[in-house]
């Protein structure tokens, strides 16, 4: 029978063993947990593994002991932890996503509160995310990373091929898409599974709406601004976009679509910063031989995606310790810039130093320094997965069936609002 | 004309043959290109370089879950729970299939009539419930809970199995144990289960395939440390996130796939003569 | 031999009180494991419940959202759609395969192993493979225009009316070779003398298999038809595999639409409501065959 | 060496009654013979003793022992199926050894005993054979030889010449027969062949729609069977039948036909009944016998078909508007349509109540 085996150290870039020394420095007067803490996740792929191992390393150093549960896939991993928190057997840290979901759990009294102090937590954390952490007032969740989805990647030969500027707005951006296509090139690569097109259509309803609409829509799912002109007119962009992209995007995984972009056959792919990672695995420079840019808007803004950590209820006080000695570790700043260097997203705390990151990231996070530009997905506003799922329905048989017109789009978006309200 | 005949009927079966096989030789192949064959090249194009240097990582040193040794750990899990499962749920099958055919009472009928329905019920649909009974058991999280719910989920089936089977079993047969002081249990252990040999093998070769490659139920009820060998699979090539490395996928696929392929390679014969004497009799 | 042996009193069960026994764990799996889960899903449907389970009644109200949902019509019809041209695939090409094998070719076990070979894949596996196979861009239709025939089209996978379509296609590849195996053992069941009054009677082959051979495998059908429909039902992994439900949902299954809905959508009494929808279709459809099995075990 | 007692044996499966309340005593070592007609409860009265089934009713008693509740390993019976039953997976030797190897016995004695049984019945250099790989004569040598091994008191066979070609049939009939009376065993054996009851029993029960018709030693069932369903179950080819009134004519009955008078010489006038009384004559085909032209006591008959077997030849007349059956000697010249005078033998004639069917002489 296998029994996982203590992890050997493995050498890593001097930066882990550095941190791992400064780390060990630091805890000398921690008491070693004696029970291996199991973690679930869903960080299995090269880029995501090795965030995760700064974590993991880290907490080796102070004297912790890991016991690894990847699950591939996001939502796959979220069942398996609520399946093994009810079956009684849960694992003592498990990734999750901020939102009502996490929040259902908290309600059911399923996860624990942040064990450690949070206190600083507050001053540090951008004010929508740590108020999606938090159940009645309290942590119940450390966030890991904070992933940007409204980023538009480029290949700027293709663009300068075709004599196009990275464009600023979408009109700006349907006319070059245009020139794109004259010029043998696919306009989009995307990946056509609902979740790609409710990024490539959030990018529009930003762009056209502005951040105020934005908030409206999917932070109120006010009946006004779901049915307004602008409503239509994001609509409207978005089935002229129906022709940028190939005939084999349907079912297209993302990084095929970042492939598609990197071999030059496509010039702009909409995506969450996480491509980074595909691309830096390629020996390409995010910033330089792909570009990254906001998706085209008239107000500057970051719609934030953020997986945290969770925690079970343990009487076992070796567990406890475990999970508090996991806490401090991955909310502490250098690994914070270790790991989200890694991940390609950028840090949760805002008191960490842009150095050592990429362009796309340090512009991200000096845009996030006004909190007017912070902006989240769907689900961090809250909405019931029910809801968002609906939405994404409803955007997916608009983008999919070319039949139905602008104002059919928002009809199908205001019904599937309505049906689950 | 006979000739022709013979002729095209072999040309058929040919094709036929290799259309089945042609998805499984597109897989083989990429398993032997290296990785920039793959990137760059068709699919379809046969390997300019063979090399196994990606079944040799997926065996091997491929990291998955934060250690670099490949598939080749996760295989005993795999065994440690199939052989168990695969034969508790033959042997329940098959006891409940025997007792069911004596149709001693009518509500053995009734009970066939209603286990049936276990056939119908997608595993998964039903977790929640099934997770918090394997909890009251006691069993949740380790290896007897995981092996429970694969009994429970290949009842219908080889039940239905061996139940036809026994059926079509001459009567006289059962007679003849009893007057010779066999009791119920001696009957099926003497007579009826040497009997049984090809409908097992049916029942054995497709439950192995079932519960080998079950992914979400070793996922859930096994505990940690002793998923099986999917779950890495899946780890390794199932990820949304990061570059694909599609040759060590598929060569790691194929690995995964090697116990099944062997079983039904090493079954053969016996495969259809079980289905004679048992499922088409339903 | 004329002393007789005095028979020994044993200690034993009372008749049929061993079998009896022997049920017990089934009966309590049936009870438990199939009808009390589905009467809990049944129950479930009835409440709120959104990520996890709770009682919170409000009467018919998820399955008046499950029919308003165009999702689960399409996933229905689907269904029907795809257990349609699965099954009579799987039916029609395993027929075909086992009768030319049982024309008596030698290396018959090759052919069979060939044919069989696909059913050890599992349906993720086999969704990947043939993602990629009808995959437009890298698959056959790329490799067919590769040979100069430009305007070669096969999109289907792409295409929302046609990916259903797909889907049942590779699940007919990995089942084709169940139905063979079970037209081939009924083929081999059939007296041979039919086959020789049939010569006698100058029939011609193809006559033979259509008008004789054929209903006498009766049985086969039916079996294999039921089998298949099991699978049908419960094949949600190729579809997640192959298209994902898409393009947009249009390939989308019951199976799938319930567990998404209550895994990813925190649904769980919207799916509960489709489970139990999908339950009771599936009854209806078995129910004549539950009948059936049992008359003819009492003939 | 058992006495076997059936007192009122019924069975019935809901309101379908298989058998009525069957009384029976079987002697010790007697061969008791079942026949009937497939669905006559046969079978089911001979599972009924074996212990297969239950009877819903009576009791049976082995000895002075209540068997009526036992389970068949104690009852010390054995039974032969008429499809063997051999176990197919297991040789001769397992297959024969196998009762004893469950009751228990020590394996060198099972060894032994199926040595012994094996040599009895020739059978010994096939038992490392596996039951298909035996003819059905030699299967079924073995379904007797699974039984004799456990020494039974009581030997239930059931129908098991049935399945043997007709060479085969009569030599095993022979060799059952040697058994027997090498044994001495109470045996009860069930067929529908009435040549095997015939040859084989002491006695022979003739069962009909789960009614015993019948039960005496062969020879009475043949010359004297009890009714008419008797009459024509036994005996081929089966008993010609008249239906008439009795008259008298001289010393001897007759049998009024139609238009036709048919003379008994040897019945006496009236044997016990009155003259005019509807009955059904009975006669076998060997008590009817050519006559030459103007003897009396005869009737006329007219050839309408012959068939020679060989050793016998037999000839179909229309007499007195009917067809009757006769057995005469071969070589026995008769045109067809050709006029010819019989003589019946009144001494062999059954008479029957036409109401009934029951016996009148």
């Amino acid at each position: 029978m296998y029994a996982p085996r203590k992890s050997r150290p493995i050498a890593r870039p001097a930066l882990a063993a550095a941190l791992a020394c400064w780390l060990s420095g630091v805890a000398a007067a921690q008491q070693a947990p004696a029970r291996p803490v199991e973690v679930m996740h869903w960080l299995t792929s090269g880029g995501e593994s090795a965030a995760l191992s700064v974590i993991r390393d880290a907490f080796l150093a102070r004297g912790g002991a890991w016991r690894d549960a990847p699950v591939p896939g996001g939502s796959g991993a979220r069942s398996a932890a609520i399946n093994r928190i009810l079956g009684g057997k849960p694992p003592a840290v498990f990734l999750f996503s901020l939102g009502s979901q996490l929040d259902e759990l908290a309600g059911h009294g399923l996860v624990a509160t942040v064990p450690g102090d949070t206190a600083a937590w507050d001053a540090v954390l951008p004010p929508m995310v740590a108020k999606a952490s938090k159940h009645q007032g309290r942590y119940v969740a450390a966030p890991l990373a904070i992933h940007g989805e409204n980023w538009m990647f480029f290949n700027p030969a293709v663009l300068r091929e075709a004599g196009v500027e990275v464009p600023r707005t979408w009109p700006e951006f349907v006319e070059a898409g245009r020139k794109i296509k004259a010029a043998g090139k696919v306009p989009i690569a995307l990946g056509g599974q609902p979740w790609q097109e409710r990024i490539l259509f959030n990018a529009v309803l930003l762009g056209v709406g502005g951040r105020e609409f934005y908030l409206k829509v999917y932070g109120q799912l006010d009946p006004a601004a779901i049915q307004s002109d602008t409503m239509l007119e994001v609509f409207r962009i978005v089935s002229e976009l129906r022709g940028f992209v190939d005939e084999g995007s349907p079912g297209r995984r993302w990084n095929q679509a970042t492939a598609m972009l990197m071999r030059g056959q496509a010039a702009f792919q909409f995506m969450g910063d996480w491509a980074k990672g595909d691309i830096t695995a390629a020996g390409l420079e995010p910033g330089r031989e792909i570009g990254c840019a906001f998706a085209p808007a008239e107000e500057t803004a970051y719609i934030m995606v953020v997986d945290a950590w969770a925690y079970t209820n343990s009487d076992d006080p070796g567990t406890r310790a475990g999970q508090r000695l996991f806490t401090e570790v991955a909310m502490d700043p250098a690994v914070q810039a270790a790991l989200n260097q890694r991940k390609g997203s950028i840090p949760v705390r805002t008191d960490v130093a842009p150095d050592g990151f990429d362009a796309c990231a340090r512009h991200a996070m000096e845009v996030i320094r006004d909190p007017a530009t912070h902006l989240v997905s769907t689900g961090l506003f809250g909405l019931p997965g029910g809801v968002s799922g609906a939405i994404d329905d409803a955007i997916s048989q608009f983008w999919n069936d070319g039949r139905l017109t602008p104002e059919q789009g928002r009809a199908l978006f205001r019904d599937s609002v309505l049906a689950f309200q | 004309m006979n000739a022709m005949r013979r002729g095209a009927l072999y040309l058929m079966l040919t094709v036929a043959a290799l259309a089945v096989l042609f998805p499984l030789l597109v897989m083989l192949s990429t398993s032997l290109k290296p990785l920039d064959e793959v990137t760059n090249g068709s699919l379809f194009a046969l390997p300019q370089d063979p090399t196994l240097d990606a079944w040799r990582k997926a065996w091997g040193s491929a990291c998955i879950s934060g250690q670099c040794s490949g598939l080749s750990v996760w295989f005993a899990n795999s065994f440690a729970i199939v052989i168990p499962a695969l034969f508790g749920s033959l042997a329940l099958g098959a006891i409940t299939g025997y007792a069911l055919s004596l149709r001693s009472s009518r509500w053995s009928d009734l009970l066939f009539a209603a286990l049936l329905i276990g056939l119908f019920i997608p595993p998964q649909v039903t977790l929640y419930p099934m997770i918090v009974l394997v909890r009251e058991m006691g069993l949740f999280g380790s290896l007897p809970g995981l092996v429970f719910v694969h009994l429970v989920w290949g009842l219908a089936f080889v039940t239905l199995l061996f139940r036809n089977f026994f059926l079509s079993v001459p009567r006289d047969l059962l007679k003849s144990a009893r007057v010779d002081g066999a009791g119920f249990l001696a009957t099926f252990w003497y007579v009826l289960l040497p009997l049984s040999l090809p409908v097992a093998a049916v029942a054995l070769v497709l439950q192995f395939t079932y519960i080998w490659n079950d992914f979400l139920l070793g996922l859930t009820f096994a505990g940690p440390g002793r998923q099986p060998v999917t779950v890495a699979l899946n780890t390794l090539a199932g990820s949304q996130f990061g570059a694909q490395e599609h040759n060590v996928n598929m060569a790691a696929t194929v690995i995964a796939a090697l116990p099944t392929i062997l079983v039904y390679f090493l079954s053969g014969r016996l495969f259809v003569r079980g289905i004679a004497a048992g499922a088409v009799k339903g | 031999m004329t002393e007789t042996c005095p028979p020994r009193r044993r200690w034993r069960l009372p008749q049929g009180a061993a079998p009896a026994i022997a049920l017990v764990p089934a009966a309590l799996i049936t009870l438990v494991c199939f009808y009390l889960f589905i009467g809990w899903t049944f129950a479930i449907s009835l409440t709120d419940s959104r990520l996890l389970p709770n009682w919170e009644f409000i009467g018919l109200e998820q399955y008046r959202r499950l029919f308003a949902s165009s999702r689960w019509w399409t996933a229905l019809e689907n269904l029907g759609l795809y257990a349609v041209l699965f099954i009579g695939g799987c039916t029609l090409l395993g027929y075909l395969l086992a009768i030319l094998i049982d024309r008596g070719v030698r290396a018959e076990g090759v052919y069979r192993t060939i044919f069989m070979l696909p059913l050890s894949m599992s349906f993720v596996v086999t969704g990947i493979i043939w993602q990629w196979m009808l995959n437009p861009g890298l698959g056959i239709q790329q490799a067919v225009r590769g040979l100069g025939f430009e305007e070669f089209a096969f999109n289907w996978l792409v295409r929302a009316d046609r990916a259903i379509f797909t889907v049942a296609l590779a699940g007919i590849w990995q089942q084709v070779g169940l139905c063979m195996a079970l037209f081939l053992a009924g083929l081999r069941g059939i007296d041979p003398n039919i086959w020789k009054a049939a010569r006698v009677d100058g029939i011609p082959t193809w006559r033979v298999y259509l008008d004789i051979v054929t209903p006498m495998l009766k049985a086969t059908f039916f079996t294999s038809t039921i089998l298949l429909f099991s699978l049908a039902v419960k094949s949600f992994d190729l579809v997640v595999a192959l298209t994902g439900g898409g393009p947009g949902f249009s390939s989308d299954l019951p199976a799938r639409f319930v567990m998404e809905h209550i895994l990813t959508r925190q649904e769980l009494g919207l799916g509960a409501a489709g489970a139990f929808v999908m339950l009771c279709t599936i009854a209806a459809v078995v129910a004549p065959y539950l009948y059936l099995q049992n008359r003819r075990g009492a003939a | 060496m058992q006495r076997v007692r059936l007192e009122a044996v019924r069975k019935s499966y809901g309101p379908t009654t298989v058998l009525e309340e069957i009384s029976l005593d079987i002697e010790p070592g007697e061969f008791l013979v079942l026949l009937g007609p497939s669905g006559c409860g046969k079978s089911t009265l001979l599972n009924i003793v074996a212990g297969l089934e239950d009877a819903s009713g009576g009791r049976l008693l082995f000895g002075d022992r209540d068997v009526t509740r036992l389970p068949p390993d104690e009852r010390d019976i054995a039974m032969v199926f008429q499809s063997y039953a051999l176990y197919p997976t297991m040789t001769v030797r397992k297959n024969i050894g196998f009762g004893l190897k469950m009751r228990g016995e020590p394996a060198a004695l099972v060894e032994e005993r199926v040595r012994e049984v094996a040599a009895l019945l020739q059978i010994g250099h096939l038992l490392d054979r596996r039951p298909s790989q035996l003819s059905g004569g030699q299967q079924q040598r073995v379904a007797i030889g699974r039984a004799l091994v456990r020494r039974p008191s009581v030997f239930l066979l059931d129908e098991p010449l049935s399945n043997l070609d007709a060479k085969l049939r009569a030599d095993m009939r022979v060799e059952l027969k040697r058994l027997h009376a090498e044994s001495r065993r109470t045996t009860l054996y069930v067929t529908h062949d009435q040549v095997e009851a015939m040859t084989l029993a002491t006695r022979i029960v003739v069962l009909e729609k789960g009614r015993i018709q019948q039960c005496d030693r062969p020879e009475v069932v043949y010359a004297r069977p009890a009714n008419r369903f008797v009459a024509s179950f036994v005996g081929a080819p089966t008993m010609n039948f008249v239906e008439g009134r009795l008259e008298a004519a001289g010393d001897h009955a007759a049998l009024r036909a139609g238009d036709g008078l048919i003379p008994l010489p040897g019945l006496a006038p009236a044997p016990g009944l009155k003259v005019g009384e509807p009955i059904v004559l009975g006669f076998r085909p060997e008590h009817v016998a050519t006559a030459s032209a103007g003897e009396t006591g005869t009737v006329p008959g007219r050839v309408l078909m012959s068939e020679p077997t060989g050793p016998d030849l037999y000839v179909l007349f229309g007499l007195a508007g009917q067809t009757i059956t006769a057995r005469l000697p071969p070589g026995t010249d008769l045109p067809p349509q050709a006029a010819v005078p019989l003589r019946l033998d009144g001494a062999a004639a059954s008479l029957f109540r036409p109401a009934d069917g029951q016996r009148l002489n």
